[in-house]
């Protein structure tokens, strides 16, 4: 077999998970807010409408919280539900059928019913998206028991992801971040499953380990090699399930370097950085001295104003600098020269 | 007296009436067995055995009988936290419901959910939720789900009055009525939630108005009557099935007991003791046994007692749970 | 059709009708201006520097005007993403508002919240969201606030057709009706949501009767008569002022621009040319132009020509906030 | 001045507080489910409504999302609500209106406005309160900038904690837990501030530092005298208030013991156990070496069963074993002799 090579964009492969999956089973059907638009969810649900009937790609009225019972109803009538919400920020207004339900009643019940839903959670940035459009809250479902929490930032993993997640029997809140959806890659064409609980290794290097979570990904991929410019060798982990997390494979990497480096797309405060700086801690005490260091979303709701959004979030300079610091063990007042992203700096609204 | 009750009996559909005994009998059976139970549950309660928030549905229980004696076992009911009565007259197991209350591993869930989530799936009892109108939207996923597998199953839920205020309810309607989903949503109207009466949550409670709003046909049931239960039930779920829509019922009624546990309340003023007794005069069960013949009752309470008294003994003989089912369960395999 | 708009002028109350010219050159500064800004806004908006979604009220500024020049400046507006109309309409300082919208340090919120985000409390602007509905309970919280402080103040509070499919619109109008709360609820129906149409989101369009339900009275104004407007809302006001609880307008309109953004949709095929021509047929602004003198009409819009150019200017010439103003205003002192 | 010697009831010190606070400044209101029920909420609001009048302590429609705005929108308008929850599990239904209105409007409107409301959040355990009533979910909201999250676990802190939320410019959190009611404990009676941001040294000690939260701060209390029998010294250190929190007296004291123990009374995945640790660990790298640990609920939604129940929960003895092996390095198979907790012990249904 030759290694495949089609490129694809991020957003084409969840269309094709999804459409190989609704092929497949019959119990697959995708609904939320304008998903059968014209614009077809930034293509992720293009024409589904069309080749599976209107049916199976259903617009709703806005009832975030009601859609979710019904999709959490849905599954266990036997059906595996794709519910799509333009923005992770929607989310809040279904917490009570999220944490309360989807995430209890394989338990309350004693495994008698199952929930088998994706909650397909998307992440505005650019363009002022401001303090409500832009927010992160995987940490909030990571805190919860019975809940999965996905963020491939791949081509390739968001398609084996989602088909996975499809097939879970489980709730799974599937976080996008729209800044990725324009990014190709090599994705096979056949159907495959990406485990969850299994991280990636997506550079190697010995001097210090930097977990990165969704978009901070190609942001702490683009820092490594401002990195190798000062001899720097980082290894960029995308741990790409967060719950399960594979905590083994990020502790493995940082007994080899002895330094971590969490840079996450949210807050950090009782984030999911604070949560894996924890257990490398627990699991190597004792064992290997280890420097820890995290960054995410400055401690503020997000500005909308383009300079200080710049500060909000972490990038490439600003991984790259502190990933120096944690490498050199003191402030080394070193920040690289380098543009801002590529998929942050094209971005065109209206929205 | 009697004349009212054959007259009633008499608007029954044309099958009930032929099995008009047989279909008092059951009634009756399935009044007396959740009075029964409830009345057990309320006895044993002060002993500690069972240490799960118990919400009885004593004075209720015409409800659950008279709309699920017009479904089909494969029909489904989603309910509250106040669902003894709909679990057991959906034909939910009683002996895994007692062992349930009493956090044994042969319970429903395996004693790790008491009496706010029942659960017999068996028997079509989809589950219950102690958060106040959360299961609304759940039946309204099912039903659809249904529909679209093309089966023609009627979906019920129970929930109270005080589940109407919730936004979840409103945006439950809308879609069901939308996607004309097979729903029936009951309302047990107790005109109380907690301690807090209507007036005091509502501007008027016209809630048929509120539901018709959506183009959802609307019955009311003021007193209970099993009799019509039954008949507008048959009558709805044959419309629900055939492909007209979902409807809602708001029916009357009145709890005896305290929100949640064994006691009496009227210590606590927020009712009358006129208010519950106008209630209690229109008892269900003891209509119902007063249609049948003294024989045919004797051997229904027979028949109830002991299986009661078995359920009570089979939690009791239940074990714990292990140590390990803490952690199982968490996820679905 | 003049002989229709004196008609609708002689319907004003006694007072209007005496200040009616003033009043016409008043609304039609108040129209032109929102037009003037939200055509200025769509032409800027694609060389970057307006970096903040901007949904505009091209089409539907008599919504605003009509109800908030009935309206005293101490009384209060909350509105949603969609409110430059609003936000100048009530009074809002048309220079903070467009340095908002580039994101600069004079801007309403020092530009940190962009288009989405405006408010104006020296106007009783108080503030719009990008959750949809998010700003109902506000407003009546407000108001009964108002009320527990004695004032007779008057909330507003403006929000989409597609607000009404959300748990807490109704939640909101059970809450204000029972505790008869001094707010006037109006739903701008431009009968989409994004790019569906309603009949894709509940059964029936009747959102008054759903409203009605709550025992709160309504209006519907069919044609975004911006008179008939002025009209119904002094006459809800002074109701509402006096006592007399919420009320609800249905107000019919259309958006000409997409949803989002400076440019035309038809494209999309989710509405008719048709559609939006019928709509573009009772403009407003035209009608109250038409309605002026020629001289009035030049002085007025030669006011307002100037007055957005500065406002554009004083925005281009503002600075963007330090970058210590990140960390700024996270907790109120 | 005599020093104060009246010990009531941490639900009377809630009593007093609202009280105190109605008196003094009549923009303050009491509102939410039951709360001038015949049963006064455990007695913490008990006749206020018969003392300040029906328009300042009143019962709400179930509609927590609304009911939440309404506070919010009355907080704009300058009252300070007090929106009282029986359940904090309910809060779940109240997201939106928290995390995207309340701890955003500072922020986004620059200064020109404030949201003083108080959130009173009760945690349900016992007799049965199940995987729907017993949650506690404070990081959620720690993680969210913008707001506040206090937790007091001793009547006079309840007291002072609740009239400085009351004083607050900003929302707070406030958690009580349901089994800390019954606590007496000295409460001044006038009128006093508990600053946010400041923790308690409740029990000195030299070889490790147990941090614990509500309700196991009274576990912990017990689990030291335990300990002390075994001639382990816990300094226990309770936080009251989360969010802000008071890093540097929990750093000082790991300083000192060089072991850190977070008891939460909570889930550990991204909870305020992750956030403590990672803040001491952050601080002390390459000045101290620490041994850490944490312990909350098990990984699990909560069961009703007694028997899980217990195991549901870190209690006296667990938290003293756990203690005892990170004092002593390694597992040692110790655990005490000791009853169950006596509040709990001695709870009664029918809730
Ligand atoms: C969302 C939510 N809010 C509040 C509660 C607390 N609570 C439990 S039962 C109840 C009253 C519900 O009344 P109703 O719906 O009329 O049912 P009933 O108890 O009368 O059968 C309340 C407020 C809850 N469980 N869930
Ligand atoms: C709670 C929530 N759900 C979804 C969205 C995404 N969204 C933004 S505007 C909009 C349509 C709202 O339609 P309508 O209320 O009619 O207002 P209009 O845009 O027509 O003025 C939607 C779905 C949102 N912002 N908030
Ligand atoms: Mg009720
Ligand atoms: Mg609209």
């Amino acid at each position: 077999m030759t290694k495949p090579t089609r490129e694809i964009s991020y957003a084409d492969a969840l269309y094709e998970a999804a459409a190989g999956e609704m092929e497949r089973d019959p119990s697959v059907f995708v609904f939320g807010l304008g998903v059968d638009d014209p614009k077809g969810m930034y293509g992720t649900t293009k024409d589904l409408q069309v080749r599976f009937g209107a049916d199976r790609n259903f617009d709703t009225p806005l009832s975030e919280d009601a859609m979710t019972g019904v999709a959490i109803g849905a599954a266990l009538a036997g059906m595996r539900p794709i519910h799509v919400h333009q923005r992770f920020d929607f989310l809040l207004l279904c917490m009570n059928q999220l944490v309360n339900v989807a995430a209890k009643w394989s338990y309350t019940f004693a495994g008698a019913v199952k929930v088998p839903i994706v909650v397909r959670s998307i992440i505005g940035r650019s363009w002022g998206q401001g303090a409500q459009h832009s927010q992160a809250l995987h940490s909030m479902f990571m805190h919860v028991p019975g809940l999965k929490v996905v963020a491939p930032t791949t081509p390739h993993d968001a398609k084996g992801c989602m088909i996975a997640a499809i097939r879970d029997n489980n709730p799974v809140i599937f976080m996008e971040h729209r800044m990725l959806y324009g990014h190709r890659g090599v994705v096979p064409e056949e159907s495959y499953e990406v485990p969850f609980g299994k991280a990636r290794i997506l550079k190697e290097g010995d001097n210090i380990t930097i977990v990165a979570i969704s978009h901070m990904v190609v942001e702490s991929l683009r820092a490594a090699s401002h990195l190798e410019s000062v001899g720097v060798h980082a290894e960029i982990i995308d741990p790409v399930s967060l719950s399960p997390l594979d905590i083994e494979t990020i502790v493995q990497s940082v007994s080899k370097t002895g330094r971590l480096l969490v840079v996450d797309n949210a807050w950090t405060a009782c984030g999911a950085s604070a949560e894996i700086i924890s257990q490398v801690i627990e699991r190597l005490q004792g064992k290997r001295a280890v420097q820890v260091s995290r960054m995410g979303f400055a401690p503020v709701p997000c500005p909308t104003t383009k300079p200080l959004e710049n500060l909000f979030y972490p990038n490439a300079r600003t991984i790259a600098a502190r990933a120096y610091d944690v490498a050199k063990g003191s402030a080394q007042n070193w920040l690289p020269e380098g543009a801002e992203a590529k998929e942050i700096l094209e971005f065109k609204g209206p929205f | 007296m009697l004349a009212e009750i054959d007259e009633r009996v008499a608007t029954l559909t044309k099958e009930a009436k032929e099995h008009a005994p047989a279909l008092l009998s059951r009634l009756y059976r399935a009044l007396y067995r959740i009075r029964r139970v409830e009345e057990d549950v309320a006895r044993i309660y002060p002993t500690d055995k069972i240490k799960s928030p118990s919400h009885l549905s004593l004075g209720q229980e015409s409800v659950s009988v008279g709309i699920c004696e017009a479904l089909r076992k494969s029909d489904i009911v989603f309910a509250t936290y106040r669902s003894h009565a709909a679990y057991l007259a959906k034909g939910g197991d009683i002996n895994r419901m007692i062992a349930e209350l009493y956090g044994k591993e042969d319970g429903a869930a395996r004693g790790k959910s008491g009496s706010m989530h029942l659960i017999d799936m068996s028997a079509g009892m989809m589950g219950t939720s102690a958060i106040v109108g959360s299961t609304i939207p759940l039946a309204v996923g099912y039903a659809l789900a249904e529909r679209m597998k093309g089966k023609d199953t009627v979906v019920v839920v129970f929930f109270g009055d005080g589940a109407m205020e919730e936004g979840v309810f409103h945006e439950s309607l809308n879609f069901a009525a939308l996607k004309k989903v097979p729903v029936l949503f009951v309302c047990e109207n107790n005109t109380y939630a907690i301690h807090t009466p209507l007036h005091m949550r509502v501007p008027k409670p016209n809630f048929r108005e509120r539901v018709e709003a959506y183009q959802i046909p609307t019955r009311l049931v003021e007193d209970g009557d099993v009799l019509t239960l039954l008949k507008e039930t048959e009558a709805a779920v044959s419309r629900i099935r055939a492909g007209g829509g979902p409807e809602f019922f708001e029916v009357m009624t009145m709890r005896w007991l305290e929100h949640v546990g064994p006691g009496d309340d009227l210590h606590l003023n927020y009712r009358t003791k006129a208010e519950l007794d106008s209630w209690k005069a229109k008892d269900q069960v003891k209509r119902l046994a007063s249609m049948l013949a003294p024989t045919e009752r004797q051997r229904v309470e027979a028949d109830v007692e002991s299986e009661v008294a078995a359920a009570f003994e089979f939690a009791e003989k239940s074990q714990y749970p292990a140590d390990h089912e803490l952690y199982e369960h968490v996820f679905h395999d």
